[in-house]
């Protein structure tokens, strides 16, 4: 393969959105549109008769590398498996959970300011929450806690070993020269 | 990772010139060109409490850090000039006390370079564009969740910034392991049913720890998420769920 | 190619963090983890032989599409945000938490002559470093360590693959880098 027709493999690999070939025109510092379009075409045979696992596809007025479609049960068989992430707002009523529990959702709720009950409910599916038991008030409202999944999750011997708040305080600000 | 190289005159502190004490010895080492493990110990602290007083002249602020290295360098300097007694002959070079830290900087600040010099993903070597990058962040998603600890009370932190502080009561290491041990007997009476009261201590090692299981159980009891119940007969208290 | 080593190439093109081989063994369904290494051993030679844009990285624990550090150059000018970057400080309190780890932050501390709250800070919000847990010591110090986002900025298999602590004695007039 020669360099430019790698270089432009490497730009469509790394690019987040469909790359425009003015695009390429600029970062390579060509002049001509018409070397750049020779070596998508090339690019794209390549990838068809070698049958490779993705193909360029000429996608919102610029080029995109995708996997192939035939490929497609796998890539959601890989997507399925792929360890979630907690969005900010599970976090949130993780962590009040964590520190104060055992804890009424209504003291979640007001320590968030929002209704918790979507990510409580969340939480619960994936274990990382439990019901404690029920406080004897009005309505008989459920007490949570964490799980020991939740200690597994984030490699603690127990709840002892959470970081407190003074650690982190101890901390201090972060370095002001890395910008983050 | 480049470096950050400007400095505003009017904000210049050591510390960003130098990044400690260790890095200002380095330099001298360095441009003195003298061999790390026989540093002339005199020379070095005289043209280190030099820089100090330099820095001083032109209103750089000297933390205390460097102060203390300069006290140590002097105290080195003292006991080589200090005739050794016979006996003691085998004494050990009093530089030692500067030069195994210093080799051990040296050592850590060349394996930093040495990180430097690879191949840095998104600047030498880039992956694909993690085009699914919000999805991932969705609350629906089944399966594992990859967090760490530090976004835990990171996340803690921002709520406790929002809230009044009268609801900020003091997380003392007491309190939590009173926490964390009503967690556990939680867990115990849900997987047994029920556990005897004994059953709770006769793994304790220390008094403390048969203090905290006590208040554990104590305030669960409080807070109804236990019942204590004690056999008529054997008069064994037994601990059920709430 | 075949199809097995085409639809490895598209759960490599499609994962966002390095895939591990037993990874790939279960979204396949497959018995044998040396029909994958082999597919993975062919892909590698073939984008080496024949330069292509990306290369196969084994780094942390899994395996990895990158872009040849050659385009370096062109991939930055593609990105137009700019990488964030780590301060000398920075990077000495990584380098020792990297090959003293487990450690405390007053060992690191210790070793740098200053306080490293700051730094340490940086470096748990960019997920390089992480809380292993607690020594059981007067205080309940933290323990640091390093995470799998450090293996792969460093582009290292593992902890192992660090670079070995050079001696000093043979290093003669080389000297680290730094502001002077």
């Amino acid at each position: 393969m020669d360099d430019l027709k790698a270089i432009i493999e490497s730009l469509l690999f790394a690019a987040e959105i469909p790359l425009k070939i003015d695009k390429i025109k600029t970062i390579l510092e060509l002049e001509d549109r018409d070397v750049i379009r020779d070596a998508l075409t090339s690019l794209a045979e390549e990838y068809e008769s070698g049958k490779r696992g993705f193909f360029l596809n000429e996608v919102a007025g610029g080029f995109q590398l995708r996997t192939r479609p035939e490929y497609g049960q796998w890539i959601r068989r890989l997507k399925e498996t792929r360890p979630a992430r907690l969005s900010r707002a599970a976090m949130e009523t993780l962590s009040i959970v964590a520190y104060k529990q055992p804890i009424l959702r209504s003291d979640v709720e007001y320590l968030r300011g929002v209704d918790c009950g979507g990510t409580l409910r969340t939480l619960l599916e994936r274990r990382l929450v439990r019901i404690m038991g029920r406080k004897d008030l009005p309505g008989r409202p459920m007490i949570y806690g964490t799980t020991r999944e939740f200690l597994e999750l984030f490699d603690l011997k127990d709840l002892t070993e959470l970081p407190s708040l003074k650690d982190l305080k101890d901390l201090g600000e972060a370095w002001p020269n890395d910008s983050t | 990772m480049e470096q950050t190289q400007d400095q505003t005159p009017y904000q210049v502190n050591l510390g960003e010139l130098f990044d400690g004490p260790m890095d200002l010895l380095v330099h001298l080492v360095k441009k003195n060109e003298v061999d790390i493990y026989d540093i002339p110990i005199a020379l070095i602290t005289q043209q280190y409490v030099e820089y100090l007083e330099w820095m001083k002249s032109v209103n750089i602020d000297v933390a205390g850090e460097f102060l203390v290295m300069a006290a140590t360098l002097a105290h080195i300097k003292s006991r080589m000039l200090l005739p050794t007694p016979e006996e003691e002959g085998e004494d050990e070079d009093p530089r030692m006390e500067i030069i195994r830290p210093l080799a051990e900087y040296l050592q850590l600040k060349y394996a930093a370079d040495d990180l430097l010099d690879r191949d840095r993903l998104d600047w030498d070597v880039f992956r694909r564009a993690d085009l699914d990058a919000a999805e991932a962040w969705s609350d629906e998603e089944p399966g594992l969740i990859q967090v760490g600890l530090f976004e835990l009370i990171d996340a803690f932190q921002d709520i406790i910034k929002r809230v009044s502080p009268k609801y900020l009561w003091d997380l003392t290491p007491d309190k939590i392991s009173v926490k964390s041990r009503m967690s556990q007997i939680s867990e115990l009476i849900e997987e047994k049913g029920s556990v005897a009261f004994t059953e709770l201590f006769e793994t304790e090692a220390t008094r403390g720890d048969i203090i905290v299981t006590f208040l554990a159980v104590l305030e669960m009891a409080k807070l109804q998420l236990i019942r204590v119940m004690q056999h008529v007969e054997s008069g064994i208290i037994r601990i059920f769920n709430g």
